[in-house]
């Protein structure tokens, strides 16, 4: 059992940013070894080897390594990610849109997989060993083992271009693009805040496919987990004692188990959060959704290192902000945890 | 479906990283910007006939050409000067980027820009001759994107540290197009509006989006649904499919590049013109690849000229003659065969024709593993010399048998210490003098009757020298339209205007 | 003495041979009480024969390409059709096996110990080392690891070798997170106490003792990741970075046989069905494994 | 045999720091057996293990067999006194062996080969030679407990620290394992410090019983007034009427 | 209105577990009227099974079997689940061994002892936690109002052991099953716990069935005694000395007593008791 108190939350913290430095570290020397080289990518193939150094020059991707970092460093601390190599955006600004993007689709999607996967793994786990249990398990279990993109095309045959149940590939219908400024750069949040219904509803209709196919391929860990955890505190005598209090299932599920495994769940959740934060690329692809996996690949192909590494950065900070309150919700819903005052 | 006053079109915007026009020369690149700037004069994608865009006329004498420009105004309400116009060619040879190759061919460069390309007056703009050149071939290279005009007095007002602007053009546009960029988010979608200022006739589409939709089957499945009016990056299987519905229209630009083959000449056992020559002339089925993999997006063909072009000679018989080409090469000294390796980028169709022609050469006996890699990869290892084969793709800057010799047969210095890497023959490592000579010569050849046998002497002697990079398909690109939409005409450099272009419901 | 089972004359070896039969045995058992278990095991079992006789098995070459005879359906002389290159699927399906289960045992064989040893190593010693580790996990864990696959496959050039190192780089940090957290109940535990009383050092205590616990929570772990590890593999080769052409690596198939999904679904779907398959039967593998192994989820 | 004086513990710092043993002292004489009883949380089990080493942070001074003992101990100061756990389930690697069981400590101190001892000391305590090839769980609750204790006998130590040996087995089991402690200390000469909460076993088997309470002793008791139920404080009167209702 | 004596009539109980062949519970018969039952036998020989079968609290691979089963004078086994838990915390209720794990971790006692009430009552929040407070005070816990806003890991063994108890006869059962109630407690609480159950008890004129191991302990407490070996019921007692079969006896005597000190205990003898006590 995990025992924290504010100190080691404050600890924790501090590893926190210790760990961002490191991941900075590693990122940023992975990237500046790599041989692939943005340069080529901005000059162009045909260009001369004296425009080639001319630009390194430009990007400062001559100095060494060490010089290189500590230019980046400096300018990390003034709050400057700089700017991608490839279109010479402020990455802030190109995180900014990409980002939101990955957001909504991912928040979506774990919001649906929970919404399932979490009654499933419970009721799987009730009947433990039933006919139901095996169903639950073939089912989820058939969302984690096939390959996203194999699904995408699949549900973009069938709901989109065949029955015409959503929308398809992009955030939203292309004519109603550009209309909504962005504000938080969620388009669901954006176009209520301007009051766009039409463009809400457009959006809906394109989120919800990726969204369901992606909450599919998380919601097996998630069944899984939930099944495992409440069929360890079923053999609890808790459990009996409630049902010989004369609880029903429903009442022991809700009240009982839910707060009991509502801890242990948090973690599991926040670890198909970050997964899913992480950009689905594949996913992204099919859908053409504009989205950080997709960016970061394709920074990452073109070898442009300053949007990787503050990409790289986002995600590592948003991975371990994700894991610092799931230690936070430990604290809150594990009366355990806290302060024994009695 | 989409409003008619709106083209959509999907495509891949993975390349599009600069929409600075002298800067990158990315086709995607250049097929948006077609449309936020103007260019002196352009050419007609049917009949190649040069007409003025921005210039009204010009006039060729023996040391240069005289254009004439338009009344014409920048989106920015600027009025296009002949300022603008010099300043963009210089600008272009200035910045000296992957943009510049097309005319640097022709002398120009960096140093000499300022007082060859000037501004005589406001209207008139004079461009003399670096070095004795085919006027027409010069005009061809100017009608390409880099010769975009951009909107000087705008642009100077953004210049930091000597880059002529560049940083700030590889974000905004400054031109006297249709339609200006109204948004670019990289990987998502560029967003086209039509500009009042335009000197042309209005056109009909008020907004002009590129969509990013780099997976081939769902673009498919939104043009069929309507959600897009052209998809122009599909792949071979998926243009196919469009064959004989009513409600689209199957277009093909014939760029005029190639999907070439590269062969390390200064490697073993490539160094050996025996060895080149087999697999050239027998290891590779250029038939079988052509039908069933590169499709819509090529066909097969040898020569560095494309078929239709005039001076274009006939293709040899190149074939896949495994059996023949086992005994040559046992005769040539490898019995046994050998190991290669092969680069290419990760894309279709050039990873599927890399796998066939593993297979193919597989069996005379050469053992190839493919390598594939991103596109920033490959270039670099090809730029390096760092490949035994390798399949870059080229494209023309004139639609002219002479033009495309350029990629095949241009090697001035082979050196390594020249280090020409922007160039195809020298990353070969394969030395030319002869007909490198002779190919200069060509261009020089003013006299259209006697340059036309040096061409094709030029080409009879590319295939009889067992070359180190040679042609394997030439490059078309295949683009399905929704047949509500009339008037695109596809440009073979993807050069595309869509002020005409008119929708239907 | 009356010491019949410990006779010197059947030797140790032949001992622990009888042993390990029982034990197998055992678990063998145990498996057959669980239908779904047990069938998950028989197609694992049926992919091993498969990737040892695939020569013996596959009707055709899997490389061998035949232009002419390209995107044709399943009939009876292709049971899964042909691809784009007229190359006869179910066979390179048959050869894929082998370079599935090659890529997973690798995978596997990397992430397990190392992730272990990190595990154990960090929850075993605790203070200063286990932070140090801990963070050192997290970091990895935080790293997208699709990123870093892809900065691998640049650094050392694409190939099956690349997938399986990028793989396992990002693959380890669970299974020490898992081995760690066992370490912890296991070294508070009153054996280990008692050990400590004997006087069994710290090594001893970490291999002998430690390091018997984790292993079949990590085994169950390991069994259930390669559903995962087929599915990376086929994620990279979405990219072009997994195995490279003509390799029948079903990751690979099904990536590029997407292309051509709408109009052969054959050329997607089976490679698909391959995989779903051998991914379901790891993953109930791995589900009855941990009911059955797992002390904690025991059955009542 | 066993010197202890002020002898204290304290577990976690700052401000939840927790004194749990608050300076005892004791002695046991060789051949003696000491028993302690107190209530659940007293401090009983930390008092055993900071004498048997397993606990290393406590204050004071141990002497065993006349030597003073570091809180780290040496290989030498371990074999001298060895202990038994509450929970024969939890005490036995639940994947080794019993052969391994055994033989480990003579492995891990490096005296010896260690295998060919498992069928003596199973005999010792009772149980047939064959058992040697099992694993722990299929093995009863007392037959664990019994090689838990030959698995202490193993290095012969002098002392035996026996924490709740009996407490999770059933009175009839309980019997059995007490009887065999009962034989190997007149076999062996062996001292033995009992903690236990079950005032019967203690008094079964102690000659002295320490009555414990928040850290503290609060009564010495020996046999006679065991026997008698002679108690010289409250707080061990309160536990032998609850014991004897 | 007098209550029928008879709290409990158990004929032929028989519990087998599903993939094992022995019976957990074998052919159990006997009556429990307002009376203090004590049930003992070494551990696994079927109490708490025979006590959560009566409580129909068994997990579904078990199977119960009995010639009759009836509470109050009606049949238990026919009951449909929903019937059987408007039984169960209201009519009959099980006490069960360590509060540390049979209080619901994350729930507050106030919480769990006035669901009782909820469940049974048509009562709304405030009444029973009122219900609750008066219970809790009844078992004598101190300072009601603050003990209600802790958690279970925040109150002793005892205290935990006692609010087990509120929360079980709160709503005054006719029968109550206690499995083991204060073998996870400390000597010095034993004692008043079960003061305090007895005197609920008693008030409430019900029956009650207390589990253990502690053969003298249920000795003291209890009016008759149940002795159980191997899923049977050996012998019926109301004084220890009367014990004939050997297993009581061996029981006993394999208690140490300071008060009788031996230098040997007395041990089981197994296979003469099962000699005794043949398995179908
Ligand atoms: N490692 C530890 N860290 C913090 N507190 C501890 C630790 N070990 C024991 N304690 C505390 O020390 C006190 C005494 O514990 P100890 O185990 O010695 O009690 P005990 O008398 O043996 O009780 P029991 O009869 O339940 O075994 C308890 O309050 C316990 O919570
Ligand atoms: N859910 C179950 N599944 C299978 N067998 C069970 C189950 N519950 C109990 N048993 C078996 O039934 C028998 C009686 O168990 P029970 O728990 O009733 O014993 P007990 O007398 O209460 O023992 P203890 O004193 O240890 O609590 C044992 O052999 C046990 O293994
Ligand atoms: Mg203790
Ligand atoms: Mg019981
Ligand atoms: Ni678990």
């Amino acid at each position: 059992m995990k025992d924290f108190s504010l100190l080691d939350l404050g600890k924790r913290f501090g590893q926190l940013l210790v760990s961002l430095f490191l991941l900075l570290v590693v990122t940023f020397v992975i990237g500046r070894v790599l041989p692939t080289d943005p340069v080529g990518a901005i000059v162009g193939e045909l260009a001369d080897p004296a425009t080639f150094a001319a630009m390194r020059a430009r990007l400062g991707l001559d100095l060494p390594v060490y010089q290189q970092f500590f230019v980046y460093l400096s300018s990390l601390l003034q709050g400057d990610l700089g700017k991608a190599i490839l279109t010479g955006n402020p990455v802030i600004e190109d995180l900014a849109a990409a980002f939101p993007a990955t957001l909504e689709l991912a928040t979506l999607a774990i919001m649906l997989s929970t919404l399932i996967g979490v009654p499933l793994g419970m009721t799987a786990a009730f009947f433990r060993d039933s006919w139901f249990d095996q169903f639950a398990r073939v089912i989820s279990l058939v969302g984690h083992s096939i390959p996203v993109f194999w699904f995408g095309i699949f549900g973009l045959v069938v709901f989109y271009a065949t029955l015409a149940w959503v929308g398809g590939p992009g955030r939203v219908d292309i004519y109603l693009e550009g209309l909504i400024e962005p504000r938080t750069g969620l388009l669901l949040v954006d176009s209520l805040l301007a009051g766009d219904y039409e463009v809400f509803w457009n959006a809906v209709s394109h989120i919800i496919l990726p969204a369901c196919i992606l909450a599919y391929s998380a919601m097996a860990y998630i069944t899984r987990m939930t099944r495992s955890f409440t069929l360890e505190q079923l053999n609890q005598d808790y459990v009996i004692a409630a049902r010989a209090k004369g609880a029903s299932n429903w009442r022991i599920v809700t009240g009982h188990l839910l707060p009991n495994i509502a801890v242990q769940l948090v973690t599991v959740l926040a670890i198909s959060y970050g997964g899913l934060l992480e950009g689905a690329v594949v996913t992204e692809v099919v859908f053409s959704w504009p989205g950080i996996g997709q960016y970061m690949t394709n920074a990452l192909l073109i070898g442009d290192m300053n949007a990787v590494v503050a990409g790289t950065l986002i995600i590592g900070l948003i991975f371990m902000m994700l894991n610092f309150f799931s230690d936070l919700a430990y604290l809150m819903l594990d009366p355990r945890t806290r302060e024994v005052t009695a | 479906a989409t409003p008619n006053d709106q083209l959509v079109v999907g495509t891949s915007l993975a390349q599009v990283i600069s929409l600075d026009p002298q800067q990158g020369s990315d086709a995607k690149t250049m097929e948006i910007l077609a449309n936020a700037y103007d260019r002196l004069i352009a050419f007609n994608p049917e009949t190649s006939e040069i007409y003025g865009q921005l210039a009204e006329s010009w006039d060729i004498d023996d040391t240069g050409i005289t254009f004439h420009l338009r009344d014409a105004k920048f989106a920015s309400g600027n009025p296009v000067t002949a300022a603008d116009a010099a300043f963009s060619l210089v600008r272009l040879f200035k910045l000296n980027q992957s943009a510049a190759a097309g005319l640097k061919t022709f002398g120009f460069n960096g140093d000499n820009a300022e007082s060859l390309i000037k501004a005589v007056d406001e209207r008139t703009l004079r461009v003399d001759f670096a070095v004795p050149v085919i006027p027409e071939a010069l005009l061809y290279r100017m009608s390409n994107g880099p010769g975009s005009v951009v909107d000087s007095v705008e642009v100077l007002k953004h210049v930091s540290n000597n880059d002529y602007g560049n940083e700030w053009l590889r974000t905004n546009t400054a031109g006297s197009g249709a339609f200006k960029v109204r948004r670019w988010s990289p990987n998502e979608l560029v967003l086209l509006e039509a500009t009042p200022n335009f000197w042309g006739e209005k056109p009909a589409m008020k907004r002009v989006l590129f969509r990013h939709v780099p997976e081939s089957q769902a673009a498919r499945l939104m043009l069929e649904r309507g959600d897009i009016d052209i998809a122009n990056a599909l792949t071979a299987p998926d243009v196919r499919s469009f064959e004989g519905k009513e409600d689209f229209v199957i277009d093909k630009a014939k760029t005029g590049g190639f999907y070439a083959l590269a062969m390390n000449a200064g490697r073993e056992p490539l160094n050996n013109p025996e060895v080149r020559r087999i697999i050239a002339a027998y290891g590779i089925d250029y038939a079988g690849i052509a039908k069933t993999i590169v499709g819509p997006y090529g066909r097969a063909r040898n020569v560095p000229a494309p078929q239709d072009w005039e001076g274009a000679i006939e293709n040899p018989d190149w074939s896949f003659r495994p059996e023949e080409g086992k005994e040559l090469l046992a005769k040539a000294g490898y019995p046994d065969g050998f190991s290669l390796t092969i680069k290419t980028i990760a894309q279709p169709p050039r990873v599927d024709i890399a796998t066939a022609i593993q297979a193919n050469l597989a069996e005379l006996g050469i053992k190839v593993d493919v390598i594939q890699g991103s596109g920033a990869e490959i270039v670099a290892q090809h730029r390096a010399r760092d490949f035994d084969l390798l399949m870059p793709q080229t494209s023309a800057t004139e639609p002219t048998a002479l033009g495309s010799l350029d990629n095949f047969t241009n090697n001035p210095d082979n050196s390594a210490a020249a280090n020409n890497a922007g160039n195809f023959v020298w990353r070969s490592d394969w030395d030319i003098s002869e007909m490198h000579a002779l190919r200069v010569k060509a261009t020089q050849e003013l006299d259209a009757s006697k340059r036309l046998p040096m061409v094709e002497q030029l080409q009879k002697d590319f295939i009889a020298s067992s070359p180190a990079v040679f042609p394997m398909f030439e490059r078309f690109e295949p683009l399905v339209l929704s047949a509500r939409i009339h008037g695109y005409d596809a440009h073979p450099w993807g050069l595309t205007r869509l002020e005409a272009v008119t929708k239907t419901d | 003495m009356s010491l019949a089972s410990t006779s010197p004359a059947r030797g140790k070896s032949g001992l622990m041979l009888s042993r390990l039969r029982r034990s197998l045995g055992n678990a063998l058992d145990k498996l057959s009480h669980e239908p779904v278990g047990m069938l998950g095991f028989l197609v694992l079992s049926l992919l091993v024969i498969v990737a040892i006789f695939a020569p013996l098995i596959a009707p055709y070459s899997p490389s061998t390409q035949n232009l002419e005879q390209a995107l044709l359906p399943p009939s009876w002389a292709h049971w899964a059709g042909t691809d784009e290159f007229g190359r006869d699927i179910l066979s390179r399906l048959i050869y894929g096996t082998r370079i599935t289960i090659q890529t997973v045992l690798a995978v596997s064989l990397i992430v397990g110990p190392i992730g272990m040893l990190i595990g154990i190593v960090a929850g075993f010693a605790g203070g200063r080392t286990d932070a140090i580790l801990m963070r050192f996990t997290d970091i990895v864990l935080s790293f997208p690891s699709l990123i870093l696959a892809l900065a691998f496959a640049a650094a050392i050039g694409a190939g099956l070798q690349t997938a399986i190192i990028a793989i396992s780089l990002t693959g380890w940090p669970p299974i020490a997170r898992l081995a760690r957290a066992e370490t912890l109940i296991v070294r508070n535990t009153d054996y280990v106490a008692a050990a400590r009383l004997y006087g069994a050092s710290p090594l001893r205590l970490l291999f002998l003792y430690i390091a018997p616990m984790c292993i079949p929570s990590v085994v169950v772990r390991l069994t259930l990741n390669m559903a995962g590890i087929i599915l990376t593999a086929a994620a990279l080769g979405f990219l072009g970075l997994g195995a490279q052409p003509p390799a029948p690596e079903w990751g690979a198939m099904i990536s590029s046989g997407r292309r051509f999904m709408l109009d052969n679904w054959w050329v997607a779907v089976m490679p698909g069905i391959a995989i779903l398959l051998t991914s379901l039967a790891f993953n109930l593998v791995g589900d009855t494994l941990r009911d059955i192994l797992d002390p904690r989820h025991a059955r009542s | 045999m066993i010197e202890v004086s002020n002898l204290s513990v304290s577990f976690g710092s700052g401000e939840r720091r927790k004194q749990v043993v608050k300076g005892v002292s004791f002695q046991v004489a060789k051949g003696e057996t000491l028993g302690i009883v107190g209530e659940s949380g007293c401090g009983k089990s930390t008092v055993l293990r900071s004498l048997a080493g397993l606990d290393r942070h406590w204050e004071g001074e141990i002497r065993l067999n006349g030597q003073p003992v570091e809180r780290v101990r040496s290989r030498e100061h371990l074999t001298l006194a060895q202990m038994v756990f509450q929970d024969p389930y939890g005490s036995i690697h639940p994947r080794h062996r019993i052969e391994r069981v055994l033989a480990e400590p003579a492995r891990a101190m490096k005296t010896g080969e260690g295998w060919d001892r498992v069928a003596p000391a199973l005999e010792q305590v009772g149980l047939p030679a064959a058992f040697a090839e099992r694993f722990p769980h299929e093995l009863s609750g007392g037959q664990r407990q019994r090689v838990a204790i030959a698995r202490a006998l193993m290095l012969e130590p002098e002392v035996l620290l026996l924490d709740e040996p009996t407490s999770a087995l059933d009175v009839s089991v309980q019997a059995e394992v007490l009887n065999l402690l009962a034989d190997l200390r007149e076999e062996r000469g062996l001292t033995y410090v009992l903690v236990s909460h079950d005032l019967a076993v203690i008094a079964h088997m102690c000659d002295r019983v320490l009555v414990m309470k928040d850290g503290l002793f609060v009564d010495e008791l020996d046999k006679s007034d065991l026997a008698r139920g002679e108690t010289h404080h409250a707080y061990s009167k309160q536990l032998f009427e609850a014991s004897y209702l | 209105m007098p209550a029928p004596e008879t709290v409990l009539t158990v004929r032929n109980l028989t519990v087998r577990f599903a993939r094992s062949k022995i019976h957990a519970v074998d052919g159990v018969s006997f009556d429990l009227g307002t009376e203090r039952l004590g049930i003992v036998g070494e551990s696994g020989s079927g109490k708490s099974t025979l006590g959560r079968a009566i409580m129909r609290l068994l997990p579904s691979a078990a199977k119960v079997e009995a010639d009759q089963l009836d509470f109050d004078g009606a049949p238990l086994l026919t009951r449909s689940e929903r019937e059987m838990r408007s039984l169960r915390g209201n009519r009959m209720s099980l006490i069960m061994q360590d509060p540390r794990y049979s209080l619901n971790p994350v729930l507050t006692v106030g919480k769990q002892v006035a669901e009782a009430a909820l469940l049974h009552q048509k009562i709304g929040k405030k009444e029973a936690y009122a219900k609750a407070a008066e219970m809790l005070a009844r078992v004598r816990i101190s300072d009601v109002e603050r003990v209600m806003e802790l958690y279970p890991h925040q109150i002793s063994g005892g205290m935990g052991q006692r609010v087990m108890i509120a929360m079980m006869l709160l709503a005054k059962p006719r029968l109550v099953v206690a499995d083991e109630p204060t073998s996870a407690l400390d000597v010095s609480v034993r004692g008043d716990v079960l003061e305090l159950l007895d005197e609920l008890v008693r008030e409430n004129n019900s029956g009650l069935m207390l589990i253990s191991h502690d053969i003298r302990m249920v000795a003291a407490f209890c009016q008759r005694i149940l002795v159980m070996y191997k899923g049977r019921v050996v012998e019926t007692l109301t004084r220890l000395e009367d014990a004939q079969h050997p297993y009581t006896r061996g029981l006993i005597a394999a208690m140490p007593d300071p008060r009788k000190p031996v230098r040997r205990l007395q041990v089981l003898d197994r296979p003469a008791i099962d000699a005794l006590e043949p398995r179908p």
